[in-house]
């Protein structure tokens, strides 16, 4: 294990006083590490606000008929719900705090390529998410769309879309530039020693996660311009009235949100691989294997998106080829969690919390990953496409993907980032509540999605009412979970007992610096000379 | 949910259940697994790891078995729904329209109806489109769903195998009364089939025949026949009464006299009575003749006095 | 393979050219929505596409055509001067590249103008009554060429800042990095015309 | 190590692949008018693509640029051919 290097004279991020001061030193700086909290204290804000919104629409649906909002009032719920959840928090979520914070670290680096480009794309992500919310108080009232903008119904309602779709385009655009600056800094700031096999499987998922960000966003981009001069200009690209094709529509949109789905679960996946790891005393089984099935789950992340349009109208040729497509990108995702558990046979493994976490993980993913099977196939597609099962395999794919991911890694790098320590207790406690609920949420839906229970609906027969009861009665466990978990976690910025440079005993780089690291996180630029999770 | 309603269930039903059963495998075998070593290797009583060599014949097969199980898996799914894709040439066709938000259905004797009427054991074929946004039709006892796509027809056929009542749905999000978007199959024996197929309501006139086209074109889905207030102004009540109308931004009293039911027949966001939205309504142009309107008026007139 | 970087001293100029080549990545599939969109409706109308490109002006487009391309030599000139330490020659060299920009725009601004009066664009009556697929060309037309011209705009107004660097002497035969990547973005606005220009005016 | 092992490409080749260009442009403007119908599309779409590559090999300077910048670009573009390639492949199976 590297002795941590405790003689730096270097002060702190945290207390570093640069040009500006108090705030302004916060939202005009362009250290990566400040502004990897910026990014944290703007997506657990925009978390807890789709959470509530996720909370009030499962009070609604606790029973048929209304319960505590109009119909109207509901569909702008589940829209700004998504939007928020999508665009603001899943999608910058792991990349833009972990791999801002750890990025350079990680790799050895002072900084990103770009530091300005930075701090710059935070503040279009600021801007696009005023603009997002913005949406739901000017004009003729929040749109009601969904996430997804199908058109022709997005380009036809009278509600406030073009907000909406302007905020997700400028939201795109931050990705884009976030995305850019980390290739760069791949490819151009690794420390003298470190070649590509020797660098942590968590920069690796950023670097494939990039590359989706670079390639896969223009298209959104431009099918949302596209969406805003129909409504402005009537030009007619999706309008069936004016000769457009609602289908290509999808096409476009998907075509992109496919591969969005990877740029929110790798950096996820490259989480949970720095965990394990450290907390078993072992190396990852199969270094090079997850390293580069990060890259090839990217590369054939583009080739699948038609599964989300088995139902729609496509022709049957193609309906076909997706299915096959999609089949053969599970095995690599599989591959990894083969990995995952093989890392802890014969290892030494310490219950602490992120590696908890990181179990939590392993099992929803698979749950979820396991239900995209069943999705993936033809004629299982054909009942459960646009039911309540969709929403379940989605909410185990990212939520308890990606969401149980990104507490992991808070609980992880939260001695680095803060110099504190969290309540071990109260986290563990924290966890088992959010696990109960969590299930207790979502399960249900897949059984009453296979019963026939369509999704976005404000109103149900009274057959599925079980379910939804069921499932309103876990937000409530989980929303405990939360608020257990983030007291915790405040409360222990502030007053955690001080934590030592390497509370966890890790072997990767950023553990060797003190904890909070210093401004410029390195005195020396260390030389590599070793693999990454090289335990004895 | 298991039951036999439609020709489709078993295939799909059995794709379900193979992928179902190989997942809940491994689900449990991994975790099981992973729980074993949590136990085995916890570092109390294990404190020292064993570095473990890769080994490649583990990783192949890791990689292969997966491989062959999902193609198993794809090749399940592909057999049970290509015929979904091939409905017979001697079906019985069912001209199927779906607006926000109701269901038409229309036979071959010119026959519409708002629920879905077959008989049992005789493939039946809808030839779909929307008049609007995209909608879905779905019938899960029978395993069917298609989009509804305006501007273009798409298909979807079945052969109901056992005489009940089922429920449809509308599964592509279609606005504010997506989850009021419901209908039914009824499946009855061909001999009832036959009696209700011949019984055609005679064409009323007037105020009848206006009922029947403003549910058929699902007016009431916004307009209420009683006075509540839905999306749009209640009928009840509506003819020759006077309202604050925006044209053009600029408010003004309007009498609901029967040039203003044409207009906004035809062009609805051209005087939005005051409190409603603007932009909601399409314009039935082409949808709706003259005589369609005429009897609309009668219809009006007859819930106004 | 590649150099390592200090933060005092942070100069890396292939990692700046690397980030704008990804930029230009980007650039190339935003467009790349749009050809996707034209594939398709070529493919559903041929014979509407057929009769609303021959009302475009093919003459002003080809003539746009030939300004772009010399205005791409110029500035990619304009780098070989400024490695030779000619700093006036690569000045003036940027100022006929961003005439040769101002040309297209007016040239442009010409043609739109006669459309418009033609009643040819998005949402006009006379559009509006014509057949789907001509609606959707010059629907096409007008947010592809709009959106070209955007980027035209940005491209000049990078040009700009280059022309003064190079006035100042900030740019020189040691560090032309920014020259560099002003030269590529302005031969991607070249790059997307010579995609659209035989697709709008070419291939009725 | 790249800043040393700049190449200056010369006046009179930027000159020559101007006046290859300009050959081209009028070229595809030529076979449009000489009515080749279904061919016209193919041709055009040729010059179009010579064209292009033309440019980014010389005026974007791909031909003395890392292998990793070349790499990326046909990336880039196999990437976009696969977009277009199973868009249309859905259009014209239905």
């Amino acid at each position: 294990m590297p002795e941590p290097n405790v003689n730096n004279k270097q002060p702190s991020y945290l207390e570093f006083q640069g040009r500006f001061k108090g705030l302004a030193g916060w939202i005009f700086s362009t250290d990566h590490k400040r502004i990897g909290l910026l990014y944290l204290y703007a997506i657990m804000t925009f978390f807890l606000v789709g959470a509530i919104l996720g909370v009030l629409m499962r009070i609604e649906l606790i029973s048929p008929g209304e319960t505590i909002m109009k119909a109207q009032t509901y569909n702008g719920v589940f829209t700004l719900h998504g939007i928020i959840m999508i665009f603001l928090v899943v999608i910058p979520g792991l990349a833009a705090v972990f791999g801002n914070f750890f990025l350079p670290i990680m790799i050895g680096a002072k900084d990103v390529a770009f530091p300005r480009l930075n701090l710059l794309s935070w503040w279009i992500y600021f801007f696009g998410a005023v603009l997002a919310v913005m949406s739901q108080f000017v004009g003729n009232g929040p749109p009601d769309t969904g996430w997804t903008f199908y058109a022709p119904y997005s380009t036809q309602t009278g509600t406030n879309v073009v907000a909406a779709v302007t905020a997700a385009f400028v939201l795109g655009f931050s990705s884009i530039l976030t995305g850019i600056n980390f290739i760069v800094t791949i490819h151009r700031m690794r420390a003298p020693g470190m070649t590509w096999f020797r660098m942590p499987l968590f920069p690796w998922s950023l670097y494939a996660t990039a590359w989706i960000q670079v390639l896969a966003t223009p298209i959104i981009g431009i099918t949302l311009l596209m969406v805003v001069a129909e409504r402005v200009l009537r030009i007619g690209f999706f309008d069936p009235s004016l000769g457009g094709d609602p289908i290509l529509y999808q096409h476009l949109f998907w075509i992109y949100s496919h591969p969005a789905v990877y740029i929110m679960i790798l950096p996820a996946m490259g989480v949970i691989t720095e965990i394990i790891p450290t907390f078993c005393r072992q190396k990852v089984y199969g270094y090079k294997a997850i390293a580069l099935s990060s890259l090839a789950i990217a590369g054939v992340g583009y080739l699948v998106w038609g599964h989300h349009m088995f139902t729609s109208g496509m022709s049957v040729t193609a309906r076909w080829i997706f299915s096959l497509l999609t089949f053969i990108v599970a095995v690599p995702s599989a591959i990894k969690v083969f990995n995952w558990i093989a890392t802890m046979y014969k290892g030494s493994i310490d219950l602490q919390p992120p590696f908890l976490f990181a179990l939590a993980f392993i099992f929803l993913f698979m749950i979820g990953g396991m239900t995209g099977l069943l999705l993936g196939s033809l004629a299982v597609n054909v009942q459960v496409h646009d039911t309540s099962f969709v929403v379940a395999h989605f909410h185990y794919i990212i939520f308890g993907g990606m969401g149980f991911a990104f507490f992991a890694g808070i609980h992880y790098w939260f001695p680095k980032m803060y110099g504190r320590m969290f309540n071990i207790k109260l986290a563990n406690i924290g966890i088992a509540i959010l696990f109960v609920g969590f299930n207790v949420l979502y399960f249900p839906l897949f059984v009453i999605g296979v019963q026939g229970m369509p999704r976005r609906y404000y109103d149900y027969l009274p057959q599925f009412h079980t379910g939804h009861f069921i499932s309103t009665i876990g937000s409530f466990i989980l929303a405990i979970g939360l608020i257990v978990m983030l007291y915790n976690l405040f409360y222990s910025a502030r007053k955690g007992a001080i934590a030592p440079a390497n509370p966890w005993g890790s072997q990767s780089l950023e553990w060797t610096i003190p904890s909070p690291p210093p401004v410029e996180n390195f005195e020396e630029i260390p030389v590599i000379t070793e693999d990454p999770y090289n335990y004895k | 949910m298991f039951t036999e309603a439609s020709n489709f269930v078993e295939g799909v039903d059995f794709a379900f259940k193979f992928i179902f059963g190989i997942a809940m495998f491994f689900l449990v075998g991994l975790t099981t697994v992973m729980i074993v070593f949590i136990i085995k290797y916890n570092r109390k009583k294990h404190p020292n790891a064993v570095q473990i060599p890769s080994n490649n014949t583990l990783e192949i097969t890791w990689t292969a078995i997966p491989l062959a199980l999902v193609l198993l898996m794809f090749y399940y799914g592909y057999v049970a729904f290509m015929p979904m894709r091939n409905p017979p040439k001697d079906a019985m066709i069912v001209k199927t329209t779906g607006r926000m938000w109701a269901w038409d259905f229309e036979y071959a004797n010119g026959k519409h109806s708002q629920e879905l009427v077959v008989p049992l054991k005789k493939p039946v074929r809808l030839n779909m489109t929307s008049k609007d946004v995209v909608h879905s039709l779905y019938i899960p006892s029978f395993r069917v769903k298609e989009d509804v796509v305006p501007g273009r027809q798409t298909v979807l056929w079945f052969i109901a195998e056992e005489e009940g009542t089922y429920e449809i749905f509308c599964t592509a999000y279609c606005g504010l009364g997506h989850s009021g978007m419901g209908s039914v199959v009824k499946v009855v024996s061909q001999k009832a089939f036959d009696k209700w197929f011949a019984e055609i309501p005679k064409p009323a006139a007037g105020a009848a025949q206006g009922l029947e086209i403003i549910k058929r074109n699902a007016c009431t889905s916004c307009h209420s026949v009683d006075g509540s207030k839905l999306i749009g102004p209640s009928f009840k009540g509506l003819y020759n009464s006077k309202h604050v109308v925006i044209s053009n931004g600029k408010e003004h009293e309007i009498t609901a006299d029967s040039a203003y039911v044409r207009t906004s027949v035809l062009e609805p966001d051209k005087d939005v009575v005051k409190g409603f939205n603007k932009g909601l309504m399409r314009s039935y142009k082409g949808t709706v003749s003259e005589t369609d309107i005429k009897n609309i008026i009668e219809y009006f007139k007859s819930i106004s006095r | 393979m590649e150099s390592v970087v200090t933060h005092a001293e942070h100069r890396d100029d292939f990692g700046a050219k690397l980030g704008m080549w990804i930029f230009i990545f980007t650039e190339l599939l935003l467009f790349g929505g749009l050809f996707l969109v034209y594939a398709v409706y070529r493919r559903l109308y041929p014979a509407d596409f057929h009769d609303a490109a021959l009302e475009l002006n093919a003459f002003l487009g080809t003539l746009n055509t030939v300004a772009l391309l010399i205005s791409s030599m110029t500035v990619a000139m304009s780098l070989t001067a400024v490695q030779k330490g000619n700093q006036k020659l690569a000045a003036r060299l940027i100022l006929v590249t961003i005439l040769m920009g101002v040309f297209f725009l007016f040239n442009k601004y010409h043609e739109w103008g006669t459309e418009i009066r033609d009643g040819l664009y998005p949402g006009s009556e006379n559009l509006m009554g014509q057949a789907h697929g001509v609606t959707l060309f010059f629907g096409l037309y007008f947010f592809m060429t709009g959106l070209h011209m955007l980027h035209m705009l940005v491209g000049m107004i990078l040009l700009i800042v280059t022309w003064v660097k190079i006035k100042s002497g900030a740019i020189n035969s040691e560090r032309y990095v920014l020259l560099e990547n002003g030269s590529l973005y302005w031969c991607l606005v070249d790059l997307i015309w010579i995609f659209l220009f035989p697709l709008l005016y070419l291939i009725p | 190590m790249e800043s040393e092992k700049h190449h200056i490409t010369s006046y009179r080749t930027y000159v020559l692949v101007l006046i290859v260009l300009l050959l081209l442009v009028s070229i595809s403007v030529g076979v449009t008018h000489m009515g080749l119908k279904t061919w016209t599309v193919g041709v055009a779409l040729l010059i179009m693509c010579a064209m292009a590559s033309i440019i980014l090999i010389y005026f974007m300077h791909l031909k003395f640029d890392h292998i990793l910048l070349k790499v990326l670009v046909v990336g880039v573009f196999l990437l976009f051919a696969t977009f277009i390639g199973i868009t249309l492949l859905e259009y014209l199976t239905r």
